[in-house]
């Protein structure tokens, strides 16, 4: 491969990778030796250097990944605190709650409970850390299993998820009840996930606007 | 519904009528109405376990094409009421604009799908914010009590009348398209019980209406009905029309 | 602010956002004019173009997002196995292409066009996030009507809806409505049509071999 098309690779690999990628997993999903990657990236470094990009390339945690320049920091931290909302939408809510009177419930069945993929709005919990991954499921696909966190106990002041108002005298909607069963028959499992999609940013977006 | 879905080729009656009319570009002045209604009723024939609603969708077209054809096959032309010869041509140039607008549909949706062939190429990041920021973040659950989570839960999870079962939001259901919902549904489904059916129902009163459409339809021997105790589930199973009874779903036509 | 300044800014900002960032917010949080964002993105995709990146500036579903470039897909397919959005089946394009052109629409409208029941389609187009419900038909029967989503706009790369090519594109041409045409007519009349000689594509042809 030319060096050409290895440096742009690994600039699209590491424009997606959420975790630090090291260079020898670069090295085998391009086929060119590691030294070929390392002296890429310290090329990739410096260019972006000296183009005075607001993102940086930097080896950390034993791999490469890419971060907002230092210098860039207050732009970040402004739109962190007025470019997002302060509130959760109202779909964001609906879906913290069935996490929590459901847990642990796997994306896939929130999915066929919400009608819609929820990709983005676990996103959301789970990066304002009020869910996390607590299991997998033992069945084909092995889907993460959510919960949620102590730190959704302590926002909403309670000590314990049975705290929570019980959900007694409710019926569900049959379609409710067939997404919490069905996710629950391991033959169905992988079947569910096939068809699923995996997206959703736009949904918060969409949420979010409506929501206001 | 499943054969909608699943069908490798044609979608729906204006598809295999488009594909049937087109199919020859070469002899374009070749195509015989003739010919394409022997195809059309073949490729129906060809169609096993369809689904009355779809079934029926096909066979009011067929029967149009049958008729423009039957027409023409009269001895006398002038016997015919003008009216209905002009009422025939204007089924035909219905006919005719919507296989035009299906047509159109149809490029456009290649067009769509080659848009979203090149957009799938690229992967957009979706890493989000750095750990070092995460703890500005503002508290989203500022203000959210324990209640109002168990309110959101109600919320998600309460059984929606207007599921996808009906065409329109029932504001007042009738017996009538109670009866007609029923004769498409237990069709497709075969067997089921009142309790089955009536489970997404909010009112009391639906329940009844389901009830006499039930009755309705066991009355006209479309459905047979078993009830093996006392207050036990009343199981439903279909039989299936005899040749006059009528129940086609010709409204889905009216654009 | 520079523009050295805002550009750097605009980049890190974009680093960290996982939803497609609209100029204005940018704009907002930069206090810069919204022109002036839209001319340093224009010149950052021109910029990143040049210099033969492997990730790309983007105007989709309405904001500004990194995304690979399409040329590394094969690569990043590699390092993202999950993602890859299942095929909709041809009925499920043709109906997402009528709501696309003809929202706001009800299932009876669409139904009408395709002249089948579109319930089930409805439903996967819905489930995917595709189309979503954007009201009530005023009218009698208060028909819920459908809508394309911005992830529908993501999907499709595109910024807005008014950038689909225009539907009077598709409109069938001559040959297409007369064979329509021709399809429906009673059988003697084709006959006579096809006795007709086609002499003007004979005469164009020859036009054409004489001009060489």
């Amino acid at each position: 491969m030319q060096t050409e098309e290895s440096r742009k690779a690994i600039e699209a690999i590491l424009l997606v990778s959420d975790i630090p990628i090291d260079a020898s997993l670069l090295a085998q999903l391009l086929e060119i030796p590691k030294t070929e990657v390392e002296k890429i990236c310290t090329q990739l470094m410096q260019e972006y250097k000296k183009d005075h990009r607001g993102f940086v390339l930097v080896n950390v945690a034993g791999g490469y990944r890419y971060q907002t320049d230092p210098t860039m920091a207050p732009y970040v931290e402004r739109f962190v605190l007025e470019g997002q909302n302060s509130r959760l939408s109202s779909a964001a809510l609906e879906t913290l709650a069935i996490i929590a009177y459901k847990q642990p419930i796997s994306r896939m069945q929130i999915s066929a409970i919400r009608g819609v993929n929820v990709d983005a709005v676990i996103r959301t919990l789970q990066q304002r850390g009020y869910i996390g991954e607590v299991g997998k499921d033992p069945g084909p696909g092995n889907a993460i299993l959510f919960g949620t966190t102590s730190l959704f106990l302590e926002r909403l002041g309670i000590n314990d998820i049975s705290d929570l108002p019980p959900l007694a005298n409710f019926v569900p909607g049959a379609d409710v009840v067939e997404a919490l069963e069905g996710g629950l028959r391991p033959d169905h499992v992988g079947e569910k996930l096939e068809s699923q999609p995996h997206d959703e940013v736009a949904i918060i977006a969409n949420d979010e606007t409506n929501s206001d | 519904m499943s054969y909608e879905v699943e069908t490798p080729v044609f979608a729906g009656p204006f598809d295999l009528l488009l594909h049937l009319i087109l199919q020859d570009e070469v002899d374009l002045y070749q195509v015989s109405l003739g010919g394409i209604i022997e195809a059309y009723l073949d490729e129906i024939q060809r169609m096993e376990g369809v689904n009355l609603a779809v079934a029926t969708e096909f066979l009011l077209i067929a029967a149009t094409l049958i008729e423009l054809k039957s027409r023409r096959l009269l001895p006398d032309t002038s016997d015919l009421d003008l009216e209905e010869e002009l009422a025939l041509w204007e089924e035909r140039d219905l006919l005719l604009a919507r296989l035009l607008e299906c047509k159109t549909f149809k490029d456009a949706s290649q067009a769509l799908k080659a848009l979203s062939i090149d957009a799938s190429l690229s992967f957009p990041r979706l890493v989000g914010m750095e750990e070092q920021f995460l703890g500005l973040m503002p508290d989203l659950l500022e203000g959210v009590t324990p209640l109002a989570i168990n309110e959101a839960y109600h919320r998600a999870t309460v059984p929606k009348p207007q599921l996808d079962l009906f065409h329109v939001t029932p504001v007042k259901l009738t017996v009538a398209e109670t009866v007609e919902f029923l004769v498409e549904e237990l069709s497709t489904i075969g067997k089921t019980t009142l309790r089955e059916l009536t489970k997404s129902t909010v009112d009391r009163v639906e329940v009844v209406i389901y009830f006499l459409a039930v009755l309705e339809l066991y009355k006209q021997g479309i459905v047979d009905l078993s009830q093996i105790k006392t207050f036990g589930d009343l199981t439903i199973s279909w039989i299936g029309f005899d040749q006059n009874t009528d129940y086609a779903e010709i409204n889905t036509y009216e654009g």
